[in-house]
């Protein structure tokens, strides 16, 4: 197993944050209860991450922690995103600063034509992929661009959520289990999106129910159980430890 | 003749053929998958059955009478139930609440004026509320503001709601869509035991192969809003054009 | 023919006065989601800003006559306003008498600032609480604001007349071929027409041409997601606010010379302008443009005696007649979106 | 009987309109009744009680207890006001409750004191009902009432505007708005006047343009205003938007009547009032001794003249006052009798008469006018004509009176 | 007790312990002394207080269970004040066919207004009933006069038929005989107390409201309103029909207001228009929130408020402020004066908009939610009053 990244060198993470990404012991409360209990990983730059957990662990949490929503709110910790204190920020400001979220109910917006969706994600800066570019990623997208994203089909919406991220110039792309509601063909589309993504330097945390195939897609690997990180280490280590597979994956 | 029968069915959004002459019948007591790509279909037919769509021509019999007209509830009653692919509960209440709103249903109906009657009194539904709830590994959850779960519990639940109505057709859009991986495990094997426990026949879609190929006795592929071909799994697995329009290559094993 | 047209002019002209309240309101209510109930006030406010520049104008010093008394007996003061005095007498009462239209420009700053603390103190802690806890709130806030006014202007109306230009009525029959004196319409009144046109058209313009009202209703939609795409939403919805109440503002400063402002005139307009605005469709600027000009128009003839005698009392609950005819034909009023306040 | 007064205090109930769009008017009655108040307990100047014909009054309280009072919100509206009326009967004993802005609510806080057995001494009550169908024997009214502005009008019209003249009439929807209408249309109607429409408004009417406009081509050369407050302002700024002050029908200036006028209407209306006649029940202006005593003590008080309602409310609190004396007795039925068919002068007006048939007050009549030129805020309205009594009385039994029966007098418990 | 749960018991006769006792609870202060100002133990405001409250029960049971907000349940109270107000002309006083019919009335009006306005929700509901509030509000202004006597009122007069009077009957409202409007006044010392007939009547039948209130909200019914709140789009996949439960709420809440516009009248004889104006159907809404929409106690406690600022703050006058700052020096007594007189007396209004917006902002669920944080304060910690719970006994 990996060595715990290393957070004694104090508080100043500017400087000394050995990642792209940090998140330094984070929690995180919904109302009353206690869902992200004392998080810490890292996320080195230009890698692809898998963050993995049964139902209910937190992994939905975290993204939305690290995207800095109203809910959950964090309490404590600090995150940093390529030398920006991501925790003093809103989610607006985070946006900007570069994070993508795509979120897991994939959040169409409703009264919003395809079109207007991928538009509204081009009204902050920074601007990142054409619309034309995103149709070419996505034709069926291009097709229904007039008709009101949540009447698309779920496979669509899908589609539409990522392609709404990377309409924006993003350094950090969050994605909760984006292959969820997908064909398999679909799925290897996005796999390949995702290498594409990978290739252009732009950093991935990938949350999935399908272990295996993220697994084989990402570089290293978090797991998180009951609100805690649980493992911390590459992908490979995951794949070839039984113990650890079955008991927090179920595979 | 099956227990649905769905003829020349058209439905057109616009410009947009979302089916087209879809004729589809599943035999009772079987369980029915339903595949295809995105967009082909499959959510707007389940809409058409259930009576949230009404198509634009076309015939849905349910044991032999026509669903078409009616409302959703009055459907419902005749013996479909739905699971969404988006779970839809009841937010505000309790885990517990919501099983025993579908344990009434089941025993009093579309409506029933027990305006003072006490929910103490109703042991028959608390038990069998419980007992469902057990069987979907959510006992533990009973008393939680089910709007506060996660997507995989709040999926469970509505299954769990949906077959406390002992429905003779159960439709599941991606019921294991989200689920961890031993959850999905477990819904199969729960969906097997209530179809060996009692009369029920089930129409699924689903994108999970696993689940498709362990549950599916007859295959549906959709494409295009109309039906490519039905067959039993092995010669679907086989089947070149499913391949190449929805399984892929690497999506075999599962 | 001519008592036709001459209702369809204050058709016209009543439904711009709604249409401009409902604009403004559907800004707050059918575009944020926000049930406020203090529309009404901040119309009054308006009215309010013109009543206070036309005694600001009208500030004066006095000075003794003995040869008149006053009512105790005590020689009479005499008021000479502080403008006549600083600008002559000329320019002075050229102020006076043209404080309405100059209560415009005085009025948008202070409606726009009212907005923004209305917005930034109150209304945005407030977006995610039901209907019923706005309805509390605004409620109380009308109130209160309508208190203020009434401790300092008193319950009686306050007379504020248009400039002495606009005062006569136009010959508008002659135009159109009648004889004279047939049809002739208050000039102020088409004034406002007019002005209605232009707001309205002004806030179409902006909302349509510009990315600014897309990105309010996605925000109102869906606000956390707007914001996972870099978007301050917070920032838009305070000047929507503050644009609502600009159009809320005008509209009373333009109504002021057609009915003396008083300090309840907004309560009076509240219930109907919320039921323009459904009857519109909630989340339709059109719609509730549209809804004014039929409800007004449609008022109008129900005033009419040929209409009355058939029905008694019809224009009492015209308004409210065709409201309910419209809602049960048309589920969503005349333009309404789906899943707008429908929960 | 009812609140009989045990201490050293009696209490009295003033329930006027403190919201809604009375509430200016609801004021001023307040400072009428304290100024009242302060006179019957010998402070103040004394005020009307110096040119009051009786002297029963000695500024030592009533019968020798101090005067205290409470005050309540009838919001002009029938419910309020009596649940206003009945906090005062109910927990603070009072023994007499006045004040109130319109008809509606003077009925219905009359009907409650009958009940309840206190005396009611009407505020602003215009209709003719107050003292006709539901007059009650408890409640007494000094305010005029539509009949009598009629009676008072009609023959200054007549010098105005001629005999041969097309009145279109504009009437609120309700009971005043009826009887007002009614009594002014057979008042003109019996001079020679035709009656070319009446046309029914909205109580919640703010805009009056579509009931306005029909009036420009009907033939009609008046238009009466039957309205009052907020309607009145408006219909007839309406009116005047629409020219017809200055319009020419049948060869004749087109003229507006109002038959009911009170000063803070008129400031309301602004210029529009300029030249438009009406009637009132009272005016600061009045040269009597009475008027001037008042004047003077509510001016130098608050800094502003008296208006028609502080002057019905400051008359009335001395009425009660002086008639408890005069019967030796709180007990509403002593007041009563005391009340009824009395006569007396120096409250303003000249002489006066409680008749005991309906408990109305019979007095003379102000015709008024806009004025031309005010010399300042308090000299918007102008004196036309002083009717004499003898001219706006009628018989009890008249057909617009007619139906009611005062009952008998209630004590109470 | 009663086939109620510990909780709910204790809730119920903790209400009804207040409402039999108000009349001491509410003259808090000794007859004579100033602060006797602020009690409210007179008849007229203790009936009001639970005539409101039945009033705010009923609407509750629309609005807290469904979420189905109707601006015109005003209308149903006015209905029911004219039928009982009309079974006093034409039979006699006797309350009882008054109430009766003021519920009926009220019910058969609910039905027809409920049945069309419930195609929609949302504000559209809201703005259909308002709607048709106001019409029967404007139309029992002016043209219905002949039924409603306009303006003033319907009232009783003495040449109305009443059937079923005898000669020397009683000429005020009365139960068999019992007169509304009659009295026990018991002085203790410098305190006194008045325990009116009429009272006690209209408390009865607030705790049987409340009783058969707290009922329907734990009973299945009411699971289904809840329901009906939270997903209707589940409800209907779930086999139910919303429609027959939602008209069946409303029409309970409109016959509950019928009920409270029935005993107005038996109260006091007298039924006015305004009573149907959509400022007092947003009174009673207002009413529910303040005190905690949702909560079986929360519109009790709304009505009470209410009533309460509307009856003894508007009574508060300039006289009375300078008695009570009299101690103050003068330099300090005219600018207290001058803010207080702002909020009370013609300034009330002021005192019920600011109250309305601090309770809103500072407690959420409204008074209840107050209540409950002074509880947590003394360290006891109640459950959330009723708001989700309905865990069926163990
Ligand atoms: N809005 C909320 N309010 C309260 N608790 C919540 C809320 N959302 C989630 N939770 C709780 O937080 C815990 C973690 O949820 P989260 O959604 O982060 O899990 P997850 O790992 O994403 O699970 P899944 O695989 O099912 O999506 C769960 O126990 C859930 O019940
Ligand atoms: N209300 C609607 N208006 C317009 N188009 C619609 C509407 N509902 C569905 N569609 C379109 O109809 C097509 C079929 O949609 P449907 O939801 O049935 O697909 P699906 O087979 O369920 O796909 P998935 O597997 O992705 O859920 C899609 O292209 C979708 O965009
Ligand atoms: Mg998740
Ligand atoms: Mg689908």
């Amino acid at each position: 197993m990996n060595v715990k990244p290393d957070f004694s060198k104090g508080h100043n993470l500017a400087e000394t944050a050995p990642a792209f990404l940090s998140v330094w012991n984070m929690e995180a409360y919904y109302g009353e209860s206690y869902i992200v209990q004392n998080i810490s990983f890292n996320v080195h730059e230009g890698e692809i991450l898998a963050l993995l957990g049964r139902n209910g662990a937190g992994k939905t949490s975290t993204l939305r922690s690290i995207a800095r929503m109203d809910n959950p709110q964090v309490t404590k910790g600090e995150i940093w995103l390529d030398h920006q204190p991501l925790h003093k920020m809103k989610s607006y400001e985070a946006a900007q600063a570069g994070i993508g979220l795509v979120p897991e109910d994939r959040s169409i917006i409703p009264g919003l034509t395809v079109e207007e969706n991928l538009q509204l994600a081009q009204i902050a800066p920074p601007v990142g992929w054409s619309l034309d570019r995103l149709y070419d990623l996505f034709p069926r997208l291009g097709e229904r661009r007039k008709q009101e994203g949540v009447t698309l089909s779920g496979g669509e919406q899908q589609m539409l959520a990522i392609a709404r991220a990377l309409a924006r110039d993003i350094k950090v792309l969050l994605l909760d289990e984006p292959y969820e509601g997908l064909a398999p063909v679909i799925v290897d589309e996005i796999e390949k999106t995702l290498r594409i993504i990978k290739e252009q330097g732009i950093t991935t945390i990938l949350v999935e129910q399908n272990a295996v195939r993220a697994l084989e897609l990402a570089d290293r690997s978090v797991i998180l159980d009951t609100g805690s990180v649980v493992f911390d280490g590459s992908a490979k280590e995951v794949l070839s430890n039984a113990e650890l597979r079955a008991e927090y994956l179920a595979i | 003749m099956g227990i649905l029968e769905v003829k020349n069915v058209n439905k057109r959004f616009g410009g947009l053929k979302a089916l087209s002459e879809v004729n589809l019948s599943i035999a009772e007591n079987s369980v029915h998958a339903i595949i295809g790509p995105n967009g082909a279909g499959k959510s707007t037919l389940l809409n058409v059955l259930v009576g949230k769509l009404i198509p634009d021509t076309g015939s849905v019999l349910f044991d032999g009478q026509s669903v078409l007209g009616r409302t959703p509830y009055e459907i419902n009653q005749m013996g479909i139930s739905r699971v969404f692919q988006t779970p839809e509960i009841f937010g505000d209440l309790s885990v517990m609440e919501n099983m025993m709103i579908a344990c009434f249903a089941k025993r009093d109906g579309a409506f029933t004026m027990q305006a003072i009657g006490s929910m103490m009194k109703e042991r028959d539904i608390v038990e069998k509320a419980e007992q469902m709830l057990d069987s979907m590994n959510l006992a533990d959850k009973r008393g939680m503001h089910s709007a506060s779960m996660s997507r995989g519990d709040k999926r469970r639940l509505e299954i769990a709601m949906c077959l406390a109505q002992e429905p003779r057709l159960l439709l599941l859009d991606e019921p294991t869509a989200g689920m961890a991986r031993a959850d999905t495990n477990n819904t199969i094997d729960l969906l097997k035991k209530i179809k060996q426990d009692r009369d029920i026949t089930i129409a699924i879609i689903e994108h999970d192969m696993h689940v498709v190929f362990s549950l599916a006795e007859r295959i549906t592929v959709l494409a295009q809003g109309t039906p490519l071909v039905e067959d039993t799994p092995e010669n679907i697995k086989g089947h070149p054009k499913v391949r190449e329009a929805y399984l892929g290559e690497t999506q075999v094993a599962a | 023919m001519d008592a036709i047209i001459l209702q369809i002019l204050n058709g016209l002209d009543k439904g711009s006065a709604y249409a401009l309240i409902a604009l403004g309101l559907t800004l707050i209510f059918g575009t944020l989601g926000v049930v406020n109930f203090a529309h009404g006030a901040l119309f009054m406010i308006g009215a309010f800003c013109a009543v206070t520049l036309s005694k600001l104008f009208n500030l004066s010093f006095e000075t003794l006559d003995p040869t008149k008394k006053d009512f105790l007996g005590n020689p009479l003061k005499v008021k000479t306003p502080y403008v006549q005095e600083w600008f002559g007498p000329d320019v002075g009462a050229w102020l006076i008498d043209w404080s309405v239209p100059l209560a415009i420009l005085f009025s948008i700053p202070i409606m726009v600032a009212i907005g923004f603390v209305m917005e930034r103190g109150l209304i945005k802690h407030f977006y995610k609480r039901p209907h019923a806890d706005q309805i509390l709130v605004t409620f109380g806030l009308a109130i209160v604001l309508q208190e203020i006014i009434k401790s300092n202007f008193g319950a009686n109306p306050v007379p504020t007349p248009a400039p002495e230009v606009f005062r006569g009525s136009f010959d508008f029959g002659v135009l159109l071929g009648f004889d004279p004196n047939v049809i002739i319409y208050p000039y102020w009144r088409m004034v406002y027409f007019a002005f209605a046109a232009v707001i309205i058209g002004g806030v179409f313009a902006f909302l349509q041409f510009t990315t600014f009202g897309m990105v309010v209703r996605a925000g109102m939609a869906d606000r956390a997601t707007v914001g996972l795409l870099g978007i301050n939403i917070d920032k838009r919805f305070t000047i929507m606010f503050g644009l609502a109440a600009a159009v809320a503002g005008l509209a009373g400063v333009m109504y002021a010379p057609i009915n003396s402002p008083n300090y309840h005139m907004g309560m009076d307009f509240l219930v109907l302008s919320f039921v323009v605005v459904v009857v519109g469709g909630m989340g339709s600027l059109p719609g509730a443009v549209a809804a004014g000009f039929l409800l007004g128009i449609l008022e109008s003839f129900a005033s009419m005696n040929e209409v009355k005698s058939v029905i008694p009392g019809i224009d009492q609950i015209i308004i409210y007649l065709v409201a309910i005819v419209i809602l049960l034909a048309r589920p969503r009023g005349l333009m309404g979106r789906k899943g707008v306040m429908e929960d | 009987f009812t609140n009989e007064p045990t201490g050293g205090t009696v209490t009295l109930g003033f329930n006027v309109p403190q919201s809604g769009p009375y509430a200016d008017e609801g004021a001023d009655e307040l400072r009428a009744f304290e100024l009242a108040v302060e006179h019957l307990n010998g402070e103040g100047g004394g005020g009307m009680m110096n040119t009051f014909s009786s002297k029963a009054l000695k500024g030592n309280g009533i019968m020798g207890k101090k005067v205290q009072y409470v005050t309540g919100d009838t919001q002009t509206k029938s419910d309020a006001a009596r649940a206003s009326a009945k906090s005062m009967i109910e927990k603070d004993g009072a023994i007499m409750i006045s004040g109130g802005s319109s008809s509606g609510v003077a009925v219905a806080v009359q009907g409650l004191c009958q009940e309840a057995g206190v005396i009611f001494m009407a505020g602003l009550t215009h209709s003719n009902d107050t003292t006709g169908k539901d007059k009650k024997a408890n409640g007494f009214r000094h305010f005029f009432n539509a009949y009598m502005s009629a009676a008072a009008l009609a023959p200054v019209l007549e010098k105005l505007y001629g005999t041969d003249r097309q009145a279109y009439h504009l009437t609120a929807d309700y009971t005043w708005g009826w009887t007002q209408q009614e009594s002014i249309q057979a008042a003109t109607e019996a001079m020679g006047w035709k009656t070319v429409n009446n046309v029914l408004t909205p109580l919640a009417q703010t805009d009056f343009s579509s009931y306005i406009a029909p009036v420009i081509n009907s033939g009609a050369d008046v238009l009466v205003l039957n309205h009052y407050g907020g309607n009145m302002v408006n219909s007839l700024t309406n009116a005047v938007q629409f020219g017809l002050r200055e319009k020419q029908v049948n060869g004749k200036n087109f003229e507006i009547v109002v038959p009911l006028y009170s000063e803070l209407m008129a400031k309301g209306a602004g210029q529009n009032i300029k030249g438009i006649v009406g009637s009132q029940n009272w005016d600061w202006k009045l040269e009597d001794d009475g008027t001037k005593a008042f004047v003077k003590a509510f001016g130098e008080k608050y800094g502003f003249p008296p208006s028609q309602a502080a002057q019905t409310c400051y008359a009335q609190t001395l009425l009660y006052a002086d008639a408890v004396e005069r019967a030796g007795s709180f007990n509403p039925c002593a007041v009563g009798e005391a009340l009824a068919g009395y006569e007396f002068d120096g409250l303003g007006n000249g002489p006066t008469l409680y008749r005991a048939d309906d408990h109305q007050c019979f007095k003379d009549v102000l015709v008024v006018r806009g004025a031309e030129n005010p010399q300042d805020e308090f000299h918007l309205v102008e004196i036309v004509e002083v009717t004499p009594v003898e001219q706006v009385t009628y018989d009890p039994e008249h057909p617009m009176f007619a139906g009611g029966n005062l009952g008998e007098c209630n004590p109470g418990a | 007790m009663l086939g109620l749960n510990r909780k709910d018991t204790a809730i119920l006769l903790v209400v009804a312990a207040l409402a039999i006792f108000a009349p001491i609870i509410l003259n808090l202060f000794p007859a004579r002394s100033e602060l006797a100002f602020f009690n409210a133990g007179y008849p007229d405001l203790m009936q009001r207080f639970v005539i409101f409250g039945i009033f705010a029960i009923g609407f509750n049971i629309l609005f807290g269970l469904t979420g189905y907000l109707s601006f015109g349940h005003a209308a149903f109270l006015g209905v029911g004040s004219y039928a009982a107000v009309w079974m006093f002309k034409l039979l006699n006083y006797n309350v009882v066919p008054a109430i009766l019919l003021s519920i009926v009335v009220a019910g058969l009006f609910s039905v027809v207004i409920g049945w069309i306005s419930l195609r929609r929700s949302g504000i559209y509901f809201s703005i259909l009933t308002l709607a048709f509030a106001e019409m029967s509000y404007r139309l029992a202004y002016s043209v219905l006069t002949p039924l409603t006597n306009g303006e003033t009122g319907l009232q009783v007069y003495t040449d109305d038929p009443q059937v079923l009077m005898q000669a020397g009957g009683h000429i005020v409202p009365h139960l068999f005989g019992l007169e509304m409007r009659a009295r026990e006044v018991i002085d203790v010392g410098p305190w006194q107390f008045v325990f009116p007939v009429g009272y006690y009547l209209c408390a009865i039948l607030m705790l049987v409201s409340f009783y058969i209130s707290i009922r329907i909200f734990r009973s299945p019914f009411g699971l289904m309103l809840r329901a009906i709140k939270s997903n209707q789009t589940r409800m209907t996949y779930t086999g139910l029909n919303p429609k027959p439960y939602t008209l069946a709420a409303f029409v309970i809440s409109g016959m509950y207001a019928g009920l409270a516009g029935g005993l107005l009248a038996s109260m006091d004889p007298l039924a006015g228009a305004e009573r149907m104006q959509w400022t007092a159907s947003g009174e009673v809404v207002i009413m529910t929130i303040l005190g905690g929409a949702g909560t079986l106690i929360g519109p009790i406690l709304g009505a009470g408020t209410i009533k309460y600022l509307e009856n003894v703050f508007s009574k508060m006058n300039e006289g009375l402020l300078h008695k009570w700052f009299a101690f103050l020096p003068d330099w300090v007594e005219s600018p207290v004066i001058w803010v207080v007189s702002k909020f009370t007396g013609e300034g009330w209004h002021l005192m019920l908009g600011g109250l309305f917006m601090l309770v809103i902002i500072a407690l959420p669920g409204g008074l209840v939610e107050g209540g409950q944080r002074i509880m947590r304060l003394f360290g006891r910690k109640p459950k959330a009053e009723t708001r989700t719970s309905t865990e069926p006994a163990e």
